[in-house]
């Protein structure tokens, strides 16, 4: 199969769509000619027309109301936040608006919309542009949230999103937009709610989001190597979340670590494990680890930064102590 | 009162008459439910407003779309609601036209066009842009009026909007009503400069009309409403208005932040409702004892409006988790 | 000792607090003359004058940034916001700029702040007035959280936050402004980051936030009648959280239900059981039980209000389940 | 150029110049660390709007503040900032004003007033607002200019703190400096009506003012700094400007968005720095020669500084958890 970049997936998802659907349009700074400063939107501008690729001031509430009110009546906004930190700007729009709409209105009034943005730290962005903040709009009812984790689930979770009639907030890694992955040349959707087991194993699960994905995979290697064998769990959406596929994988291993680059409190890796405990309790060998960025602001120094979020190694030591019952004398 | 325009007929005056005692009623009623404790929550009335409403909404069509307010009933009896649905969704009713899951401050009336009172004040501004927007991108000639408050214009967004609005000349108006307070504090405590001047400073018309003349907020919205349709929007308008009762109807004691004696001033001699029923009777329209019968018979609906709703039955409680997505009927049930 | 409502009890820790110290600042909308629409403020802009009791317009994401300036500058501002659902308009001043000033600056800005707000449903105020969002806050690092759960509370918390040179987020109960509790005439501070055992019990921890701990204490007398003993625990901060003193019960008990009135999905309550969990594992007889606000936005009918919140009598039926261990046959 | 100010004395002229010259010369080794990949990340240019900067920090004192914006490097060394902090905090190095954790897009001089960069656009209003209302509390008489770019005149928050300013009397004077792109964008295309024009509607008094002209800036900003010290506050100011690179380090083929003849023609004919240095030599002031001594001079220092800071050691990883509370050492060793 052919293998394209996570940036050409969701450039090839939004062309298929807008051609297939005519009131599908983007919305966002610097979309049209410059395509974003991911360059994600290449093309687009030129095949669309500057009516349905359409730039904004830098107004991020602004259009994200502004998006809210077109998807009421009639059309379907892809609106594009150019980095997920400045998703605390939009707030208001999403989850007091677009979020509740829909139930407010008794079921009469649909807010078929889709936020498109990102998260990730590492890239040297420092504090206000490298946050995962997926946790915040996972807590609001009334969302629908996907993290691709590769090319191929970013492509079919785009178009899944656009086609639903609620409002979905994706999140894209912005360091992963030029990694490759074979993707179909036919058409696709992933349906979302459901998780993807992306290696099968029988000691322990390895549960991860987005970025994660690709982490624990590498785990997953070296603890194959030491003779372990890791299964990984991408639930793709985690709204709704896929919790049948988790806690079977939770039952047959016994030991689960779940993986997230959001901050570790208050976030998604407390839910997983929370959900986890509760309905695969009695199946379990060990505590759920749960393994988060660091609960600190990202730091710009790359000697600091690196270490705020979990890498493959620090899986794989996590792993080794849950196989061990290490955790045993630490609760 | 302003000269009537050519086309009005003596049926246009009359439903406007019609509409804004059907306001004023409605919100007499909604009063007496509160004082007699027979809604729950509170509820800001709209009383003394009413040519606002109903001088817009009588220049739309119902294809056209408005965003309404927390002070939001007059927007919606304006724009063509019923009664009984709205007393049933005050009252948290089943058959409101909310399922009664929003209340007074979030009803909606998509039949008719009202994209929904918004709790958030201010919140609405995007919404309405968007409506023109896309009524715009899909070819329409449809026109979107943003009703707000004299206090919606310190929230951001509204500015943010009206550059987008500009930059792209969408077909929206924005409806200032500006009553004098925002809450329990005066309008030029918390609005320095002037109102008009901002939506002029990105580009954009705008008019200061007397909210309490119909016939003057009603010429210049439909002047304003045919312009929009050519493409010649945005606008702006401010309305002069004043709200007879406190912010909301708990809001009793309020001698600290304004007069009875202006209450009195505004409610005796600058009524929209009367200065419109005498000019409907000076120029013939109608006579006292017509108008008289008009009002009764609105009461009598309004009251039956209200008693039907009282005996309404409420959502049933497996409705909590339904409509929390579209495609999922019970949220709670998924996995 | 004298009892006082939660409003007095806030009213006199600002006064108190105001007098010590003329830095101190109170800003929001109808703060003055009118005292908020709670009430709660009465009687400050009389003593301190409208130069320190400060009514703004309608413009909390402005307020709240000329909070953020002014605490880096020399002054302590105290932001009153109206209703705890405003929060999302202020996210960027309070989570971007409040939040990361001082870490971004290596330690050189300080930005000694509170914001009161509140939370609670129930109110008949419907989906835009009535959400408990401090989970939200919680998840973002550099804040401090505080949840009063009664007046003794709502002083000895507020006192302290006023004196912290970190922004900190006081979330109180709109429904609960008239209760009254013993509140000493003395001066005393409580400090952040310790619980409150409530009430000791040997069979079953239930840990509560806020409205939630009365309605533990409610249920932890019914099981009481039951011959179940019930230990209610309050953290009264959930940033810092005193882990310590839950995992210290857990342990004891070997039974929890964490109960909070923010939504069940992604928030608090799966944070406290994740812990819990993860460092008590081998002391539980039974998998943590989560008990928040349904997924819901809150419906305004009554009808489907009071259902959205956990109960008395709902606590009381998790909690003979988890001793039944009945959890085992669901698990 | 402006006629000079009376007060002003030939060691505040070639202060002004030495300050421009400093800052060219810190991003120009700025754009050489990144385009060598020394440096982590990207960074914004601050080179032609140099003037701007200069012009204004100049009419302040140390005690007065500034907020700046991610493209900030012209104002935190306008503001007093040295070389050594400011290229170790690029670098992510311990020495650096910010210990390496906030970088370009969050640099902060607290002990000279810049109360930091700030990566959020219009981040800051609220801030430079902040500090103005804290100088009238405290009752001192420090003022706080705000900079931002004409891409923030997009943001709410801007007209939300303005009219808080303008109906406080704040001192605070919001300075756009609007070098006609916001990113890949021209200014007309975001920008509707007057930028001006929206701060005179909030009741403030607004100036437009050539900003590569360094004399007309300073003597601009003197007269609005003093009137803010009696309290006359608050003023906007937008400064007509022009930035030399790209929206950052990385945006090199910008062709599409705006011509290298535009380019060309800001950086021969209206230089901040070239032109300031003819109208130096032409008044007699200084001469060629000593001009060039100073630019070497100047250039010396920003080599050894950036030597110093590529060499310095980046902060321990003990320091990662260290800076998230005034009160914990260590945030992640609790509980
Ligand atoms: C964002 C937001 N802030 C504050 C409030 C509380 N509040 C409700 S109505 C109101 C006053 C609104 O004044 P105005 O816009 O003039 O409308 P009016 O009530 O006069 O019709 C306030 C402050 C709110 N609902 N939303
Ligand atoms: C709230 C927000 N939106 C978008 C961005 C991305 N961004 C960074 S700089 C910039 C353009 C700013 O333009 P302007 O204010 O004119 O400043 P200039 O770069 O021209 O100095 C944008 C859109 C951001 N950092 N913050
Ligand atoms: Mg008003
Ligand atoms: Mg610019």
């Amino acid at each position: 199969m052919r293998e394209i970049t996570i940036s050409q997936a969701v450039n090839e998802a939004l062309a298929e769509e807008m051609r297939r659907d005519e009131t599908v349009f983007i919305i966002g700074e610097d979309v049209a000619e410059a395509g974003t400063p991911f360059k994600v939107l290449s093309g687009l501008v030129e095949e669309f027309g500057t009516a349905r690729v359409v730039d904004t001031p830098i107004a991020e509430p602004g259009f994200m109301g502004l998006a809210v009110g077109a998807a009421m009546t009639g059309t379907r906004p892809v609106v594009d936040l150019m980095f997920g930190d400045f998703i605390y700007l939009i707030m208001d729009q999403l989850c007091n608006q677009a979020a509740k709409t829909h139930y407010m209105s008794g079921g009469k009034l649909n807010v078929p919309l889709v936020l498109r943005t990102n998260l990730g730290a590492t890239r040297r962005s420092a504090a206000q542009h490298s946050q995962s903040l997926h946790a915040l709009v996972a807590h609001i009812p009334g969302l629908k949230v996907a993290m691709p984790s590769s090319a191929y689930e970013a492509k079919g979770l785009m178009k899944t999103a656009i086609r639903d009639n609620n409002p979905v907030v994706i999140f894209e890694d912005k360091l992963m937009y030029n990694d490759k992955a074979p993707v179909p040349e036919e058409e696709y959707l992933i349906p979302f709610g459901e998780a993807n087991i992306k290696r099968e194993g029988s000691d322990i699960t390895l549960i991860a989001t987005s970025s994660m994905v690709q982490v624990c995979e590498e785990a997953a290697e070296i603890l194959a190597a030491e003779g372990i064998s890791a299964e990984v769990i991408d639930p793709r959406t985690i709204v709704p979340l896929d919790e049948k596929t988790l806690i079977a994988s939770a039952k047959k291993t016994s030991r689960v670590i779940v993986v997230d680059e959001g901050h570790q409190s208050y976030g998604v890796t407390g839910e997983i494990a929370g959900r986890i405990n509760e309905k695969a309790f009695y199946h379990l060998d060990a505590p759920v680890l749960r393994m988060g960025a660091m609960d600190v602001p990202v730091p710009f120094s790359p000697a600091l930064e690196d270490i705020t979020v979990p890498t493959p190694q620090a899986v794989v030591e996590n792993a080794r102590k849950l196989m061990l019952g290490e955790m045993i004398h630490a609760a | 009162m302003s000269p009537s325009k050519p086309h009005h007929n003596a049926q246009d005056y009359l439903r406007m008459y019609r509409q804004m005692v059907r306001i004023r009623t409605f919100e007499d009623n909604a009063n007496q439910l509160y004082l007699s404790a027979k809604m729950p929550g509170l509820t800001h009335m709209y009383s003394g407003e009413e040519a606002v409403a109903v001088g817009i909404c009588e220049a739309l069509r119902k294809t056209d779309k408005i965003t309404s307010t927390h002070r939001g009933h007059g927007h919606c009896v304006a724009k063509g609601a019923e009664f009984k649905e709205m007393f049933c969704e005050l009252l948290g009713k089943e058959e409101g036209y909310c399922r009664g899951k929003g209340g007074s401050m979030h009803i909606a009336d998509q039949s008719n066009g009202n994209l929904g009172a918004n709790a958030i004040v201010g919140g609405s501004m995007g919404i309405a842009t968007g409506s023109a927007f896309s009524a715009k991108l899909l070819g329409k000639d449809d026109v979107t009026v943003c009703f707000f408050g004299d206090g919606a214009t310190a929230q951001g967004l509204m500015y943010e909007t009206m550059n987008m609005a500009a930059l792209w000349n969408l077909p929206v108006i924005y409806a200032c009503e500006n009553n004098g307070y925002s809450e329990y504090t005066k309008t030029e405590e918390i609005a320095a400069g002037s109102i008009t001047a901002r939506a002029e400073a990105f580009g954009m018309e705008a008019f200061q009309v007397d909210g309490q003349d119909v016939l003057a907020v009603n010429a210049l919205t439909e002047q304003l409403v045919e312009r929009c349709r050519k493409g010649e929007g945005p606008f702006f308008i401010e309305l002069m208005t004043y709200r007879y009762h406190g912010h909301h109807v708990g809001d009793i004691n309020r001698e600290y932040y304004r007069s009875k004696e202006e209450e009195q001033d505004w409610k005796e001699n600058r009524d929209p409702i009367i200065r419109f029923r005498s000019w409907l009777v000076s120029e013939g329209i109608i006579s006292e004892a017509e108008i008289d019968a008009m009002n009764a018979e609105i009461k009598d609906d309004a009251a039956a409006a209200v008693d039907y709703a009282l005996n309404a039955k409420y959502p049933d409680v497996s409705e909590v988790d339904m409509h929390v997505f579209t495609d999922v009927t019970h949220a709670l049930a998924q996995g």
